[in-house]
């Protein structure tokens, strides 16, 4: 299969969603003249015009706030959040309006909305540009949160996420844009919902997503090394949480770590433990690990950044204890 | 200036509806029989009336937490406004809304809001819609004085200015922020002033008078159409009930807002206004009145008998499906 | 002792702590001329005149802001956020400054700054004036989060938050203002990061905070009948959450439940959940249930807001099925 | 006008420290050397430089991810600054905050801040504080054109009008905002036009004349310090480096850049005023330089000796104990 990078995929899919619906548009900083921080954006002003590729202000509830008045008045727009981090200047927009709407009003619209948003640790951006905070909209009602690992998903989870009738969180990782990976010819879409078996395994449920499932994956491997056969599953969704894919691994595994890149207390992993506790808890052998940053804000030093990422080793050793 | 008496009784009908709404809406809430909280919008009537008069069903609004008058003036059905208030399933959100979320979205009234100062960006993109699509519709926001310092006003005129986006931004300068006085929050005279720091026009207007509102919304909107970018209008008022119904007021006294009702009332200004050029006759206006007085009770009636949503309503309206959905 | 309403005991802890340190003062959108929607600034501006109590524009996003740099220039601010629902006008203060700026300046600074934020269900005030947002904040390194559940703890634990030199969300019920409970005399503080065992137990643990204390303690009056001996702990504080209370509650119940308003996706029922799961699984004997609002935005109707509500039935049924 | 040669030396050691020290990181940077990203404040050296020396260490101000020349005209030390842009143990921040935070706080910077935007609520803080506590003690909050559109600029300036807060706005109008040109997201001609929605005094000031700058602020910080309430200030130059150091800059041509800068370079401009009117000599210029490239050099020297922060740095100073913890 061709290769291309995951900043190329997310661009293939944008492409194709604007080619085929004109409703579609997108605005955010820096997108139109410098084709977006990542190079997400590269080249779409020149195929689709200044009119559907928008520079705004430095204005993020103006930008999320018309986004969704937009998608009230029959558009289906996509906005750029410049970095994950800056979803608090927006957050009233996201929680009070974007996620509220339809069902306040009885259901009387639609609201086919994406939110982009450049998440994750790189290179020492330090406390205010490398948050993961994907958590935070898991509860929030009314929302839809998808978050890719690899280029195709990439493609696949932004297409869908356009085709949806609601709003969608579309989390990418910083440091995902210049991997590349194979993606299909063609058209596709990956349904949001659905987790991903990345790996079959036997032994221990490995859960995850983003930019840590490349750990979770090296684990694997690692670990298939000592005889422990790990099954990995990509959430691809962080909401709705596919409590199906979930429960039928751990009940074949019995075992089950959660990794992920957000801190640790409050993150996704403590909903995915709380539901394999409380409705699976009869078929695990082992406590369930959870991996995650620990509890300070990303500090900029690479020494400390460093010790705030999980890398396959730790993920190895948490395994390790719960497999002995 | 002249009218034609059509629109004139058009006119009337919008803000007497709006005054037999609110204060039915008023009493019943005294009553006991209202759910929530309600905001009235008693004495502003001309803004919305006057506003609203110069945009069709195409156009758009977003409105406030005291939004009944928005949603009157702009064409909405009063029965189904009052089934809503009460919480019943046949109100214009099923009862998931109530007073302070009622929408309707067959008429361009995109919501009232909770959050004060919520509604400013979604108007704009319902005006960057209008103008990516080339339909010619205006949306305009309606806002409070107190709403004029949240910084999604700056946001949301500034983008419409750099973009021209065809917006009107409303302000109903009432005097008042819940108990809090206008001037001890803002230090200058007028909001529309503030048009200046993002290169509009603005128009500062007698709120209490319904056709100094029509004609400059006529303007604004006009200008707003062609192209010719966003206007920032002041409506002069005042807040004459409580903030919310039930308020003890304790930041006022009754005399200084009865003697405000009794010398500016919109409703007796248009009244006396129509009846002294001889537009339209003081017999019809009674007419009017009684029908609609009619109509507000028989609209209380039936959302008094309407059910209340059932239970497996708790979790429709929530998503939708779709098309990507159903092809997965 | 003596009985005073819960805004009462809050009106105490500030008229005493700003009696005790003129550093401290309060602002907040309708806190003097009003007295607070719920009468829980009563008097203060009498007291200390309105330069210490002060209106400000509907501007939470400044009065957030200007209190973290209030609290930079050496005074001790309580800002009022109104209804909590609208803390995501100010999230970017909260989550990029007042949780960081200690930690990411390398500890020059202190950041003594209470954030108090009424929440919770009355009287169909619908989708975006009845939310319990506590969850958010446990994810959020740099910040306490207390959350008391009567009058004698919304005293103590305010008093503890005014005194603290890092910064402080306050979240209180608004169907507790006017409830009237024992408050001892004097001055008090009640620690924070300590859970407060509300009544000893044998057979299950359960866990709640804010209004959901009362239907807990309601329940533990029904199961006492039934003969089940229900031990209930008041969390008090949601961020550090007291793991050693909790674990040695469960490591002698064997059995948990928790309790809370919020929704419970993604709730703080999911990290107690998970941290129990991760280090306390062996002692437990039963899957660990979780009482939450469900997954919707809160509806306006009578009907359907009764819905979303959780009461002593449901906590009640929940312990049944784990004690089975 | 004329000024004291102490203060002439001084001001001129603030703008060749900013302007060294600035050369110096891009090369590092560029080097690889250093982690994290890092913008630059060069060709922009007289609007700090000029608003910071009317101001004594007791004096706040908040800067943005522009900082380095903040933290420099506000007194800070260039040793720890640099330790910091390494991310070393010695930083001001102990290697945790890095270029886009670094903070003073012996000398009232309260931080740079990463949020653009960020910084404006922050000042007004400080300055509510100074006022309550009747301190005399102003605060500034630098910001730039494109933070202008933020929201909380809004909040910021009505909350410190209203409040008549000694705050200053000091607008950095370098055209802009990242890849975004000024005009295309500001509909207004000059920011400062802003000030009259919020009924204060503005100035617009030629950015890159240092005496310019000193003297506009000067009264506005008189004003602010005598009770008379915030001010806005426009400083208008020009971005001469990349958004960021290592910006392809392909919205711009290089000789565009390099014509604007060899004809109105703020250091170029104050050492000619200063010979030209004979206050300081050339030697004593070159003096000045030659000390400050060889601080400059001595600060990357002992940065590059400096230890990284253990790893049991990484939870200490998340919090502080607190007296009411140490009782309880
Ligand atoms: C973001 C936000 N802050 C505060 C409130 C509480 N609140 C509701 S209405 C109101 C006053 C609004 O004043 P104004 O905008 O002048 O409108 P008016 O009530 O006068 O029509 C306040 C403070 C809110 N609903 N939303
Ligand atoms: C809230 C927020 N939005 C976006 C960004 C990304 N960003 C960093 S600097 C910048 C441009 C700032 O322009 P301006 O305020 O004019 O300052 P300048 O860089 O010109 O000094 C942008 C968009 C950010 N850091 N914070
Ligand atoms: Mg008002
Ligand atoms: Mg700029």
């Amino acid at each position: 299969m061709r290769e291309i990078t995951f900043s190329e995929a997310t661009l293939e899919a944008m492409s194709e969603e604007m080619q085929r619906d004109e409703k579609v548009f997108v605005m955010g900083e820096d997108i139109a003249r410098q084709g977006g921080i990542f190079g997400q954006f590269k080249g779409l002003p020149q195929k689709f015009g200044v009119e559907r590729v928008i520079d705004t202000p430095i204005s993020e509830t103006a930008i999320v706030g018309a986004g969704i008045g937009a998608a009230l008045a029959g558009m289906r727009p996509v906005v750029d959040m410049h970095f994950a981090d800056f979803v608090g200047v927006c957050m009233d927009e996201v929680l009070n309006q974007m996620a509220k709407i339809c069902y306040m009003f009885g259901g009387q619209c639609t609201m086919p909305l994406v939110m982009r948003a450049p998440d994750g640790i790189i290179r020492s951006a330090a406390a205010q540009h490398s948050q993961s905070l994907e958590a935070f909209f898991l509860h929030i009602p009314g929302l839809k949160v998808v978050i890719p690992s690899n280029t195709a998903d990439a493609k696949g989870l932004l297409k869908a996420a356009i085709r949806e009738d609601n709003p969608v969180l579309y989390f990418e990782h910083k440091a995902l844009f210049p991997l590349k990976g194979p993606v299909p010819e063609g058209e596709f879409c990956i349904p949001i919902g659905k987790a991903n078996i990345a790996k079959e395994g036997k032994d221990v449920t490995i859960i995850s997503y983003s930019l840590m499932m490349h750990r979770a994956l090296e684990a694997a491997d690692k670990l298939a090394g000592q005889g422990i056969s790990a099954e990995v599953i990509d959430l691809r969704t962080i909401s709705p949480i596919d409590k199906e894919t979930i429960f039928s691994s751990v009940a074949k595994t019995k075992r089950l770590v959660i990794v992920h890149e957000a801190v640790k207390t409050g993150g996704v992993g403590a909903e995915i433990s709380a539901l394999v506790a409380e409705e699976m808890i009869d078929y695990l052998d082992a406590p369930i690990k959870r991996l995650g940053a620990p509890f300070v804000p990303i500090p900029f030093s690479p020494s400390l950044e460093r010790l705030v990422k999980i890398n396959a080793d730790q993920i190895v050793s948490a395994v390790e204890e719960i497999c002995k | 200036m002249s009218y034609q008496a059509d629109f004139l009784r058009a006119l009337y009908r919008k803000m007497v509806t709006i005054r037999k709404f609110e204060e039915k809406i008023g009493e019943l809430f005294l009553g006991g029989e209202l759910p929530g909280f309600v905001h009235l919008y008693i004495g502003e009537e001309a803004i919305a009336s006057g506003i609203c008069s110069n945009l069709t069903d195409e156009d758009y609004i977003t409105s406030t937490h005291r939004g009944h008058g928005h949603c009157i003036a702009k064409g909405a059905n009063i029965k189904p406004m009052m089934a809503e208030i009460f919480g019943k399933k046949t109100g214009y959100c099923k009862g998931k809304g109530g007073s302070m979320h009622i929408a309707d979205f067959s008429i361009g009234m995109l919501g009232a809001n909770g959050v004060v100062g919520g509604g400013y960006t979604l108007a704009v993109g319902a005006a960057l819609a209008a103008k990516m699509k080339k339909t010619r519709q205006v949306a305009v926001c309606f806002f409070g004085d107190g709403a004029s310092n949240r910084g999604t006003f700056h946001e949301a005129i500034n983008m419409a200015a750099a973009w021209k986006l065809p917006v009107i931004f409303l302000c109903e300068n009432n005097q008042w922020a819940s108990t809090t006085p206008y001037r001890t929050t803002t230090a200058v005279e007028n909001i529309a002033d503030r048009a200046v720091g993002y290169g509009i026009p603005s128009n500062i207007v007698n709120g209490n008078d319904v056709f100094a509102v029509y004609e400059a919304a006529k303007v604004a909107i006009e200008r707003a159409r062609e192209g010719g970018g966003p206007t920032l209008i002041e409506a002069k008022t005042y807040r004459i009930k409580g903030h919310f119904v039930g308020d003890p007021e304790m930041y006022r006294t009754k005399a200084e807002v009865q003697e405000r009702f009794e010398k500016d009332d919109p409703l007796k200004n248009f009244v006396s206004d129509v009846l002294a050029k001889g537009w339209l006759k003081k017999a019809e206006l009674d007419q009017i009145e009684t029908k609609i007085t009619e109509e507000v009770d028989a609209a209380v009636d039936s959302a008094r008998k309407d059910p209340y949503p059932d239970d497996n309503e708790l979790y429709s309206d929530l998503y939708v499906e779709s098309e990507v959905n159903l092809r997965a």
